[in-house]
C-alpha cells in the first residue's frame, strides 16, 4: 500500500450518492430538464413533437457525463446507474418510451459489458412495445484495445463528440438511417487516451480503485480505474502530452491539412492550470504535425470522481461532421 | 422443495449475500472497478423486499423469475443484466413446476447458463460468474432425486469453479486490461455465483436438521 | 504537520506555469480571445468600436476565473498576474489603454491589499493618459470580516455575477454612470462563504497552502488559504450546506419572495458528485427560506488550485439586475 | 556613493535577494500566501538584468527609480507596488543627488515610506514591511556623514523593526484574518526590507574593506 489515505467528500448517506447528485443535478436545472418519475433518468424539457430521439446514459460518478448533455443539440434523455454501475433496462426502457416520438430512438454510450447488456435488453424489451432503436457504442479509448479489435475498446470522453453529432444530426435530418450513419462515422473518427496521477474512489466503499505511487503516473488508465497501457516516472506536462497525442496518432492516420476538435478533460482534480499547459503543448504538437484545431474544449467533461489527470479526444472532422458540429447546443455542461 | 419453502431458502440467500458485501467488494477492488458488492448488496435488498411477509408465489418457476426481474430491475451494471438473465432464462425452463427437485434445479441452472451465454457473449474460461455456474450445471446434470440430498454436492463443486478462475486471465468486463495481473485473484461473479448456491445449500440443510 | 505528502502535477518549468497556462487559454480561445504583446492579458477579438470597457484581473491560480470571463456579455478584457499575484500595473495599464474606446473602463476586481495597490497605480497612469477609469471591489466573502467592515472582506467566486451584470449593463447602456450603479449594486447584492477539505497549492514552491486534519474542514476557507471562521469535524453534505447558508442568510437580509442567482463552485478537487449533492440541499433549504432560485451554476468557476471544497454564492435580483443577468453572453468559462 | 559604486551595491543586493527566496517563501507559508519569495525573486531577477554591464545610471536617483519601476512592473502582488513604491517616491525625493551619503539616503527611505503610507494605508504596528522601514527611517534621521559609516547601523535598526513584527497583529493583507495566530511570526515584507538594507551594508563594508 503506497497510499492509505482515505477519500475525504461531502456527502450524505453513501448509499444515496447517485440519487442524490441527480436530484441536485435536475433542481439546478428545472428549467431545461425534467426526471422521469422514480428512475435516475433526466429529459429535456423542451422535447419536439416528432424527431428522432438520442438516448444517452451509463453508471454514475463520470459527472457532468451523461445528463450534463441532454439538452437541445444534444442527447434527448440521460438514463443513469449507480456509481459505475450501467442503468438497468426497466431505467433504460422507462426512458426510451418517454422520449420516443414514433421515429425510434438511437441508444449512444461507451463500450463496456455492462452497458452493453442492460441496454441490449432494453432495446429488446422496445423491440415488444414496437420502438425502434439502434445502439452506437462508443469505443474511443486508444489504451484499451488493439485497432483490429476496436469494438473492445472502452468509451472515454469521446462519448461527448460522438452526443454533439448525434444530436445536431438529429434536429436537422429527419432519417433514421442518415443520422445513423453520420453519428457512428463521427464515433469512427474519435480517439482518445488519458493519463492518471492518482486514484478516483467508489463513495459507497470509501475508497480509491487503484494505487499509484507519489512519482509515477499512468498512461491509459481507464475511467473506473482500469489498467493503462504504461506505469511511468512523472514527466513533465509537455512530454506527456506529446506521449498522448503520439499514440492517438499511431492509431488513427492523418493527414496533413486534417481538421480536427480537440478536448482537453479532466478526470477530476487536475487544475485548470494543468489543463491549459495541456492545451498549450497540445496545440504546438498538432500544428508540428500539420492538424489544424477547429475547436478546444478544455475542462470536467468526464470525470472519474476525484481521479486527478486528464484525457486527450480528437474528433477529427468532415465537411458534414462539422458543420454539425458548428450548429449550436445547449445543456448544462455544454453549450454552443 | 416447494414454492413456499424456497421463498424461505431464497429469502436466507439474500440476507446471507447482502451480508457478503465487503467480501464481493473487496474482490471487486482487486480486479474490477470494486462496485460488484455493491451491486449485488442493492439487489439482494430488493429480493428481500420482494420475499416479505404478504409474498406468495404460485410455483417455483415464477419465484424465481420474480427474483430474477426484481435483480435484473434493481442493480444494473455487468451483474444485474448477468444474474438477472440467470434467474430469468431459468425459470422460463421451468415453468409450471411446483416443486423443485435436483432435475429441476439442473434446468434451471442449464437453461440461466445458456441465457447467460446468450446475454453476455463470454466462455467457460474467460473468468465471469459463467465458470462457476458451469460447473455446477455440467455436475447436476447426471444427479436426480430430491435438492437437499445433492445440493451440498453442487455447491461445492461451483466453488471450485470459483477456484478455478484463480488461474484464469480476465478477456472480459473490467479486469480485461489486466491481463495476466488478473491471475490469482477469484473472478467476483464467480464468487457470487458460487456464494448463492453454497447459501441454498446452508438453508436446505439446516431446514432438514430441524426437521 | 498532518500531511507531508507534495504537491502531484503536471507542469513544465514551475516559474512559467502562470504564463504557459495563458498560452494555453488563448489557444484554446483563438476565434474568441487574443493577447497583449508580451504580457499576461487577454482581450476580446470582437470588441466593440464603442462601449464602455470592463477590466477584470487578478493572481493567477483561480482558473478559469479571470481570463476565463472574457467576451461578449461579461469582461472585455483581463490583465493577469503570477499565481496568486495581483498583475502589475504596466500590465494593468496597457490592458485599458488596448479596450479604452474612449468612453472609459471600469475595473472590476477582487478587494485584496495586491490588487488594489496595482489597480489603484494603473488608474492613475491611465489618469495621465486621460482615459477614465472606475474601480469597483467585490468583496462578497462573508466569513473574511463583519458587515460593518463589508469593504475589508475578500473577493471570491461573487466576481462572476459582478462581472456578468457588468458586462451586459455595458453592451445594454451607453452611460459610464448607469454601468457603473448597477454593478456597484450587483456587487451590494452578492454573498458567498466556502468549505475548504484540503489545501491548494502554490505551484512554483511546490508546497500546499495550509494543513487540515483528514478529519476537519475549515468554514469560510479564503482562495489562498486565508483562514476562515470555523475548523470542525466533518459533517454530511446537507449540514455543511445549512451552515453556509446560514452564514449568508445572517449576513444578508432576504424576503420570502426574492429572487436569488445560486452558484456552487468548486474550490478545485471537489467532484461534480458533491457540488450536485450540495446543489439539492441548497434548493431544498432555499425553498424551506422562501427564497425563489431564478438560476443556479454548479462547478470550476473561481479556483484555489487543487483545494478541495466549494463555496456557494446568491446574487439577490431586483428587475433591472434580473434582465441584465438574463443576456446572453459568450467566454471560455460561461455561456448564457 | 556614487551612482556606478551604488549600481555595484544594487546588483549584489539584487542577487542575495534572489537567494534569499527560500526564506521569504517559508514565511509568507505562514502568515500568508507562500508566494511573496517568488515575488522578490521575480522582481529582482528583472533588477539584475537591468543592471547589466551597458547599464549607467545619470545618477543615484535615477537608478534608485529605474530599480523601483523594474520591481513595479516585473513583481506584481502587494510587494511589488509597496517595494516599487518605496523606491520610486524615495527616488524621486532625491532627484539629482549624484551621492548616495546618509542624508539622501534618509531622505530616500523617508520619501519612500511616505509614498507608501499613501499607497497601501497600513500604519506602523500593522505588522507589515512598515515596520522595519520606519526603524530604519526614524534612526537615519539624526545621522550624517559617509553611507559606509552608518549604513550596519541603520541595518541593525530595520532588523529591530522586523523582530517586532513577531509581537504584532496583523491588520492588513493576507495575514488579517489570521488575527492573534499571526503572533509569534515575522511580516514577510518586512524581512524583506529588513534584508534589502542588511545586504547593502554587507557589500558596502566589503568594498570599504577591499579599498
Ligand atoms: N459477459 C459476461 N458473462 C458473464 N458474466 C459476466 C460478463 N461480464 C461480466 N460478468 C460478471 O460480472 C461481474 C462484474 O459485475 P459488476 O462488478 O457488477 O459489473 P461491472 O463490470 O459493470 O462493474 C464479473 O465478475 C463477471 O463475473
Ligand atoms: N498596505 C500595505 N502597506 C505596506 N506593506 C504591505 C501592505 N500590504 C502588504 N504589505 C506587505 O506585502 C507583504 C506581502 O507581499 P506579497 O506576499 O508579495 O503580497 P500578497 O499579499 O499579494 O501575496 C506583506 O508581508 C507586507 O509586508
Ligand atoms: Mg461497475
Ligand atoms: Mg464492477
Ligand atoms: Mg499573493
Ligand atoms: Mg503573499
Amino acid at each position: 500500500m503506497v497510499n492509505i489515505r482515505k477519500p475525504k467528500k461531502l456527502i450524505n448517506n453513501r448509499m444515496d450518492v447517485a440519487k442524490e447528485q441527480f436530484e441536485g443535478l435536475i433542481a439546478a436545472n428545472k428549467n431545461t430538464l425534467k426526471a422521469l418519475p422514480k428512475i435516475t433518468a433526466a429529459i429535456r424539457n423542451d422535447m419536439p413533437a416528432q424527431k428522432v430521439a438520442i438516448l444517452t446514459g451509463g453508471g454514475s460518478g463520470h459527472e457532468p457525463l451523461f445528463a450534463g448533455y441532454v439538452g437541445q443539440g444534444l442527447a434527448d434523455a440521460a438514463a443513469l446507474g449507480d456509481i459505475f454501475a450501467a442503468p438497468a433496462p426497466n431505467v433504460i426502457l422507462q426512458t426510451t418510451e418517454a422520449i420516443d416520438t414514433g421515429k425510434g430512438v438511437i441508444y449512444i454510450y461507451g463500450n463496456y459489458a455492462g452497458d452493453n447488456m442492460n441496454f441490449d435488453i432494453a432495446s429488446e424489451l422496445a423491440d415488444d412495445d414496437d420502438i425502434k432503436t439502434h445502439t452506437i457504442r462508443v469505443w474511443d479509448d486508444v489504451a484499451s484495445a488493439p485497432l483490429d479489435k476496436i469494438e473492445e475498446r472502452r468509451g472515454v470522453a469521446g462519448d461527448l463528440y460522438v452526443l454533439k453529432i448525434a444530436g445536431a444530426a438529429s434536429e436537422k435530418y429527419d432519417d433514421f438511417d442518415e443520422i445513423v450513419a453520420v453519428t457512428e462515422r463521427a464515433r469512427d473518427n474519435t480517439r482518445s487516451i488519458g493519463v492518471a496521477l492518482s486514484a478516483g474512489s467508489v463513495p459507497q466503499t470509501n475508497t480509491f480503485t487503484f494505487q499509484l505511487p507519489d512519482d509515477e503516473m499512468e498512461i491509459g488508465m481507464g475511467l473506473h480505474g482500469e489498467p493503462g497501457v504504461s506505469r511511468e516516472k512523472m514527466q513533465p506536462a509537455d512530454a506527456v502530452v506529446d506521449t498522448l497525442i503520439n499514440h492517438i496518432i499511431e492509431d488513427f492516420k492523418y493527414q496533413s491539412g486534417d481538421e480536427v476538435c480537440l478536448l482537453i478533460n479532466n478526470l477530476g482534480a487536475s487544475t485548470y492550470m494543468e489543463l491549459l499547459i495541456a492545451s498549450r503543448r497540445a496545440h504546438q504538437k498538432l500544428e508540428e504535425l500539420g492538424i489544424l484545431v477547429h475547436d478546444t474544449l478544455v475542462g470536467n467533461y468526464c470525470t472519474s470522481q476525484e481521479m486527478s489527470g486528464y484525457s486527450i479526444t480528437l474528433l477529427k472532422l468532415d465537411d458534414e461532421i462539422k458543420q454539425l458540429y458548428n450548429q449550436p447546443c445547449n445543456s448544462f455542461a455544454l453549450r454552443k | 422443495m416447494n414454492a413456499s419453502q424456497l421463498k424461505l431458502t431464497m429469502a436466507f440467500v439474500a440476507r446471507e449475500m447482502v451480508a457478503s458485501e465487503p467480501l464481493l467488494t473487496k474482490a471487486d477492488q482487486v480486479i474490477g472497478d470494486g462496485d460488484h458488492g455493491i451491486g449485488m448488496e442493492r439487489g439482494f435488498n430488493a429480493v428481500i423486499e420482494l420475499l416479505d411477509d404478504n409474498y406468495q408465489a404460485e410455483d417455483v418457476s415464477v419465484l424465481m423469475k420474480d427474483i430474477g426481474t426484481t435483480m435484473m430491475s434493481t442493480m444494473g451494471g455487468a451483474s444485474g443484466a448477468i444474474f438477472g438473465t440467470l434467474f430469468r432464462a431459468g425459470a422460463k425452463q421451468i415453468k409450471g413446476a411446483q416443486n423443485l427437485d435436483t432435475e429441476t434445479f439442473h434446468h434451471f441452472l442449464a437453461a440461466g447458463l445458456a441465457g447467460v451465454y446468450k446475454r453476455g457473449g463470454a466462455k467457460p474460461g474467460d473468468k465471469t460468474m459463467i465458470d462457476a455456474l458451469v460447473a455446477a450445471v455440467d455436475y447436476s446434470k447426471d444427479l436426480s432425486g430430491a435438492l437437499e440430498n445433492n445440493i451440498e454436492d453442487i455447491a461445492v463443486i461451483a466453488q471450485q469453479g470459483l477456484e478455478a478462475t484463480k488461474d484464469m486471465i480476465a478477456t472480459t468486463g473490467k479486469a480485461k486490461t489486466l491481463g495476466e495481473r488478473s491471475l490469482g485473484h477469484p473472478d467476483p461473479g464467480a464468487i457470487s455465483m458460487a456464494l448463492i448456491i453454497a447459501f441454498m445449500s446452508q438453508h436446505i440443510n439446516q431446514q432438514v436438521a430441524v426437521a
